[in-house]
């Protein structure tokens, strides 16, 4: 057990901790505290499987620039009386249960397709260059897909400013 | 002795080194650029400034980090404990973990990441955190008040530097902070000459990232006392203060590395041996320049009014001499401990120069109105970052295509942009007129 | 078409300047200072008037056979292929035409000549007016109607300029439309030339479908090819059509009526377009379709003979005017029969020829009784006038210019140009000439009963007006003397060869007026000779001198007398000095029974129309909508309402599952996935086994 | 060397809690974070399997997901923003005004 299983373990239990009490937190705060820590989390997985540039895409733009946008939305719209009411609602339960029974199929799914459907894993190449290689896919192979990604997001940031204007 | 030196061994040794020793010095430095604030400030306000702890007011940070130190730790009733005592640590901890990727010198950098810019801007820009939360964990208006506009102001100014950075990456063609460094010495000169618009976004994106006057919003004591510290106080308050300090000289050197040639001496690509030895003339500059300081101190020593001030303007003044010795010293040593002393003093002159700066903005502007500010921002330096990377991008486009001088493209270009922020201020300022009656 | 020098290749600029200006004054007229508005609207004019100078130079240049330019802009009317009244196929074209020929050439050059004059003579008449850039804009538009009517290549562009003279003379006569009156006296202006404008028109549709062309030069060419011999009554029909364009136009009986009450427009309006230029159209038209004319000679007839009896008729009523102006417009009319005698027994360069003369005294005349005018502060009766001869010197010599040219006195242009016109008259005709001869006597009288009314004898001004008395300013003078020098020389142009002269200008217009067939017109009656001539000239000088001396003793020496005849000839003084009750025979005879008319259509219209028609429709649909309410509602809107409900009832349990919450539509999606892999696991086994 | 199954196996734990905290949490925001996490959990995947396969092919997909995770971000809060500001509620069983 190398330096890099060791973290990766590191890694993957700490993103499902935090994960849990994201998902279980009464306080929105913590919460998003506590994605924050998932996703830096998951960073670090990243890192370990050596795409350094979406780490710190991941770091930059999901950190830095997402969750900091739910946290100003949190605190603009922070109630206290939240925080006294039921957190989950009524159909919890239900719910719940066909969450694990989808969680369920899938691990079928996985334990069925670990010999089958994915070949052993590979001995990964080195990838030198991360930055370089996702840029040429980027604006090479993917130029369409990254055009149209960024209309997208021009079309979210005019909605977001519509939505977000105080008359609409 | 060798084999304890060995490259392996120095591998993982040095990095730790360097980590520690910037962990220990930065507070001492971070202590001492306050005290060079207030005696500028001092200077520029035709004053004195603090004289009473020790000669010349010198020990006065030690006093101060004393007194931080002793002071009773006031955590609010109503606060969120674990994010109030979290909130700081985020701050320290990222403006510290930022210098992991900083180049001091050619060899002085504890971890040449191949995407070490981004990995110095997301550290820095998880700094937010630190404030966003502590603000909100302290369950006070002022400190939550003082967050939001420190989030909204990161985050508009984060663009904005970020883009003025990006025409000088275009040059570098590369994002490691130390290639980024020997593309200035391949190209022969710093970039500044090629993107100075692009070195004004910066700069005055940085100066609104560190939340320094005339971007001190967050903490402006007419409107919100002190802003998202407001409620903290002794050690947790100085936390906070040790991440400003460190911000403003991590934001310097990525301006340093960037545009102002990092550790390299100007006039870096030429060589120019002294007649008779392999010295080279210009690397016994910043010997001679230590050496000036050293005399003019001299000179002024025997004028100071008070005997114990006279004795420290002498004690100064060896200091400095000894200081030009050893980098004169230096010129004989082995080429790789020579780049590595004169590396680091450049890096730090530079450093200073920019902090300088950022102490004559603090004492010289106004402080901006939030939503001036936001209109600066969004609508003057981001339309103008863009036009200025488009500009530059074209320029450099514009050489490879038909060749020809590189600086008079970038020439063509930053007239362009000038002209566009032209337009642009005439823009604003008749949009100024009109009051903002829908904001917030 | 080969290339045209320069003048003759930009004659189309000509009327183009005129209307750029008039362009620029009406709209954005209000902003621009007077002194701008004088500059750019007599610049214009100017510049029209080098152009026509340089023109008319580069035409005499050529050899007297091919002196004609023509330059097509654009195809107006596309051609249209139609049968003529005989049956022939012919194309119809109208284009945007120009044509320069050395009548169109003369016309252009009275036009810019005299309108620039005019021009300057406004600015500084209109100086104190309000409305100024309005006046110069319509003033402007004015010049390029008329610019565009003598110089149209054919009749359907020379008609667009007939209209707009038309319009322009019916806004300038009601420049001042807050006295009713003068709006009046516009609306009258505009209706009475409709009425000549309907026969020109007519004339024009017949012309097309007997000739099968409207252009100019195709005309005499249709004829011949045509097969139209003398006397057809046909071509007398078109001829006479177009007569009666031209009496409407240039104030002819009987469409005269007019004239006189368009004085109420600005004198240097009266001056340009009621006097110099736009009356003149008539003779004009008569002229540029004289190859028409030559072949009626009914035609002619009729057109000389209308020509003499309104030179007469109109004579005689300006004898008894008071009205400075009207004595001028009575005048006007009477020297337009004139060149109408003149079209009429076939001389129609004379005719042109008056009609120049006639442009420079007349117009003269008309600025320097708006000089007097202005002098006495508005006033235009001649009876509240008197002495000014010494108090507006400038102004008193000028008009007596006019009035010895007009006369016809030796050697001044009226002379030259009138005897002419006797001279041909008395070949065709003794009694035409002896009506003419008579009008020239009557001529005399009256216009120097106005110089010695207005500058001789006792003076009757009004007491406080009397201390207002001055001269006017330089812009009005200079076209005044300029006007003078003209009236003097202006008939040497075509000195008569009995004299010594060779009739220049004559020649120079004959080939408008040669007729390609002329062999067949009858010859004239008995060569005149210079004897001849010359004893017609002097019995009229002997006539015309003793109208002068009449006048003189009249107005000057028995002041008391006038009224005395007036008395002693009551009925017919009445008669006359209310113009024949030609006005109220009109408003009886036309005016009213259009106002019957009106008024029996409009009770029409509201009993009728209105009553039964609409009103009836309206009460039928709205019984009919009233039965169709019922239907939709009870029929349509209940089949629908019961679709609705069945499918209401029908979909309740559907509704039950969408509850707008957004989680539960997941839960329904995770539903969803997991009997996708209920199914996938169901298959794999299935596969597998 | 880890394999590539236990990358899975963490994507499906952190899918299996952003789908529970999407179906059973009432706060918006919470809902709207559980997305964030599931979106994750797909990136994890991506990123394993690009780094199985060796190209960058997964990565590239992962940096389209985070965009849409931006874009989606911007447009649910500023929503959840105007929503606040009209019913003054965070609730999504609260949220049912859209039906019949």
């Amino acid at each position: 057990m190398g330096l890099n299983s060791i973290l990766f373990y590191f890694f993957a239990a700490l993103a499902v901790v935090s994960a849990i009490l994201m998902v279980t937190r009464r306080n929105v705060v913590h919460g998003a505290v506590y994605l924050i820590t998932t996703l830096l989390a998951t960073a670090g997985v990243f890192l370990l499987l050596q795409a350094e540039f979406l780490f710190i895409t991941q770091v930059i733009l999901y950190v830095g620039g997402i969750m900091v946008l739910f946290v100003f939305v949190i605190m603009l719209v922070n109630l206290d009386v939240s925080l006294l009411q039921y957190q989950f609602n009524r159909q919890r339960f239900v719910a719940g249960v066909l969450a694990l029974a989808l969680a369920a199929q899938l691990f079928i799914v996985i334990k069925m397709g670990k010999t089958s459907l994915f070949p052993q894993a590979r001995v990964p190449e080195v990838l030198p260059k991360n930055t370089e290689a996702v840029a040429d896919a980027l604006f090479g192979r993917f130029m369409l897909p990254f055009e149209i990604a960024s209309i997208l997001l021009l079309v979210a940031m005019i909605g977001a400013v519509v939505m977000a204007k105080r008359r609409v | 002795m060798s084999h304890l030196l060995s490259p392996s061994i120095l591998r993982l040794v040095l990095p730790v080194l360097y980590a520690v020793v910037i962990v220990a010095v930065l507070p001492l430095l971070a202590g001492y650029i306050v005290l060079v604030e207030r005696k500028v400030m001092a200077d520029m306000q035709a004053r004195l400034g603090p004289m009473r702890v020790g000669p010349h007011g010198l020990l006065q940070p030690i006093a101060d980090a004393v007194k931080l130190l002793l002071k009773e730790d006031i955590i609010p009733d109503k606060a969120d404990r674990l994010l109030f005592w979290l909130a700081p640590l985020v701050s320290v901890t990222m403006a510290l973990l930022a210098y992991a990727a900083l180049p001091i010198g050619p060899a002085f950098q504890i971890a040449d990441l191949n995407i070490g810019l981004l990995f110095i801007l997301a550290v820095s820009s998880l700094g937010i955190y630190g404030i966003v939360l502590g603000g909100w964990a302290s369950n006070s208006h002022y400190s939550l008040l003082g967050a939001l506009r420190s989030a909204a102001q990161l985050v508009s100014y984060e663009t904005a530097a970020g883009l003025g950075l990006i025409s000088a990456l275009l040059l570098a063609g590369s994002l490691s902070m130390k290639d980024i460094v020997m593309a200035q010495y391949d190209q022969g000169i710093w970039f500044i000459s090629y993107v100075p618009i692009g070195f004004f976004i910066y700069m005055v994106g940085s100066i609104a990232e560190t939340n320094r006057a005339p971007f001190d919003l967050p903490e402006a004591e007419s409107e919100l006392v002190a802003g998202y510290m407001t409620e903290y106080s002794g050690f947790r308050w100085s936390l906070y203060f040790l991440a400003e300090y460190a911000n403003m000289i991590i934001v310097a050197g990525i301006a340093t590395t960037l545009f102002l040639g990092g550790w390299l001496r100007p006039f870096a690509s030429s060589h120019t041996a002294m007649p008779g030895t392999s010295i080279e003339l210009l690397d016994a500059l910043p010997s001679l320049l230590v050496l000036a300081v050293a005399l003019y101190c001299f000179y002024l020593a025997p004028k100071q009014p008070v005997k114990i001030q006279r004795l420290v303007m002498a004690m100064a003044g060896g200091l400095c001499l000894i200081i030009a010795g050893a980098l004169a010293g230096a010129l004989f040593a082995p080429a790789a401990v020579l780049q590595g002393i004169h590396g680091a003093f450049w890096f730090l002159a530079k450093v200073f120069a920019y902090i300088y700066f950022f102490l004559w903005f603090r004492f010289t502007f106004p402080r901006y109105r939030f939503d001036q500010l936001m209109r600066l921002g969004w609508r003057f330096l981001i339309p103008l970052a863009l036009v200025n990377l488009i500009a530059t991008a074209t320029a450099l486009l514009a050489t490879r295509e038909w060749g020809g001088s590189l600086f008079f493209y970038t020439l063509l270009a930053d007239a362009v942009t000038l002209a566009v922020a032209m337009f642009l201020a005439k823009n604003d300022e008749v949009d100024s007129v009109v009051p903002v009656t829908d904001g917030e | 078409m080969n290339a045209q020098p320069y003048f003759l290749e930009h004659i189309w600029l000509i009327p183009l300047f005129p209307l750029a200006t008039a362009a620029v004054m009406l709209f954005y007229g209000r902003r621009l200072s007077n002194q701008i508005v004088s500059w750019l609207c007599s610049g214009s004019v100017f510049l029209s008037f080098i152009f026509s100078v340089g023109a008319f130079f580069q035409l005499i240049a050529k050899p007297s056979g091919e002196r004609i330019a023509t330059k097509v802009l654009f195809e107006w009317i596309p051609a249209v292929t139609y049968h003529l009244l005989d049956g022939r196929i012919a194309k119809f074209i109208a284009e945007w035409g120009f044509q320069i020929d050395p009548l169109s050439c003369v016309m252009i050059l009275i036009v810019t000549g005299v309108g620039f004059l005019i021009h300057i003579y406004s600015t500084g008449y209109m100086a104190h007016e309000g409305g100024y850039y309005r006046f110069f804009g319509y003033l402007n538009l004015f010049m390029f109607s008329m610019l565009m009517l003598v110089l149209a290549n054919n009749l359907l562009v020379l008609f667009v300029g007939w209209e707009g003279v038309g319009t322009c003379s019916y806004l300038l006569i009601g420049f001042y439309f807050h006295k009713k009156s003068a709006s009046d006296a516009g609306k009258k202006a505009f209706i009475v030339n409709r009425v000549g404008d309907a026969g020109f028109l007519l004339g024009i549709f017949l012309t097309s479908a007997l000739l099968g062309t409207v252009r100019f030069v195709e005309i005499g060419p249709a004829l011949a090819s045509g097969g139209f011999a003398i006397g057809d009554p046909r071509i007398t029909a078109i001829a006479l059509l177009f007569f009666v364009g031209a009496t409407g136009k240039s104030a002819q009986i009987p469409l005269y009526v007019w004239l006189p009450d368009a004085m109420e427009g600005p004198t240097p309006v009266s001056a340009l377009i009621h006097a110099a230029t736009m009356v003149t159209a008539g003779v004009y038209m008569v002229t540029r379709t004289n190859v028409i004319y030559q072949l009626s000679p009914k035609a002619m007839g009729v057109v000389a003979l209308v020509g003499a009896i309104t030179a007469l008729f109109a004579a005689s009523m300006g004898v008894v005017q008071n009205d400075i102006k009207k004595v001028l417009a009575y005048s006007t009319v009477s020297q337009l029969g004139y060149m109408f005698l003149a079209c009429g027994v076939g001389a129609f360069t004379a005719g042109i020829f008056h009609l120049m003369t006639h442009a420079f005294f007349k117009g003269l005349l008309f600025l320097a009784a708006g000089s007097v005018i202005h002098a006495v502060s508005g006033e235009q009766d001649m009876r509240k006038m008197g002495a000014l001869s010494k108090k507006i010197p400038v102004t008193y010599w000028t008009m007596l210019i006019a009035a010895l040219a007009i006369a016809g006195i030796f050697p001044f242009a009226g002379f030259i140009s009138k005897d002419l016109i006797l001279g041909k008259a008395y070949e065709k005709d003794a009694l035409l000439w002896a009506i003419g001869y008579f009008t020239a006597g009557m001529t005399a009288f009256y216009m120097f009963r106005l110089i010695f009314m207005t500058f001789h004898g006792t003076s009757r001004v009004d007491h406080e007006v009397e201390h207002h008395i001055h001269e006017s300013p330089k812009s009005m003078l200079v076209p005044l003397v300029i006007l003078a020098v003209l009236s003097v020389v202006g008939g040497w142009l075509s000195w008569p060869e009995i004299f010594g002269g060779n009739s220049h200008f004559i020649h120079f217009l004959s080939t408008v007026v040669a007729v390609p067939h002329e062999a067949r017109m009858e010859p004239m009656k008995g060569p005149s000779s210079p004897h001849g001539e010359l004893f017609l000239m002097m019995l009229s000088e002997g006539l015309v001198i003793l109208g002068i001396l009449f006048a003189w003793f009249l107005y000057v020496k028995r002041a008391d007398l006038p009224q005395k005849i007036a008395r002693s000839f009551g009925g017919f003084y009445r008669l006359v000095y209310n113009k024949y009750y030609v006005d109220q025979l009109y408003d009886a005879l036309f005016v009213n029974r259009a106002k019957d008319l009106g008024l029996a259509l409009g009770a029409f219209d509201r009993q009728v129309i209105d009553g039964l028609g609409v009103n009836g429709a309206g009460w039928l649909t709205r019984a009919i909508s009233k039965l169709s309410i019922w239907w939709d509602t009870w029929i349509v809107d209940g089949s629908v309402r019961l679709g609705a409900r069945i499918v209401w009832i029908f979909s309740y349990p559907v509704r039950l599952i969408q509850d707008g919450l957004v989680q539960s539509y997941m839960l329904l999606i995770v539903i969803g996935l997991i009997g996708f892999f209920g199914y996938y696991f169901y298959m794999a086994r299935h596969a597998l086994h | 060397m880890v394999p590539v199954d236990h990358y899975l196996w963490l994507s499906l734990a952190l899918f299996t809690i952003g789908v529970i905290g999407v179906l059973t949490r009432r706060n918006v925001i919470i809902i709207l974070m559980s997305i964030e996490l599931i979106l994750n959990a797909v990136n994890i995947n991506l990123v394993a399997f690009s780094h199985m396969f060796g190209s960058v092919d997964g990565q590239v997909f992962a940096i389209f997901i985070i965009t849409d995770a931006a874009a989606e971000a911007a447009v649910g809060l500023g929503i959840i923003l105007a929503f606040f500001r009209n019913r003054e509620t965070l609730l999504a069983d609260e949220m049912d005004m859209l039906k019949w």
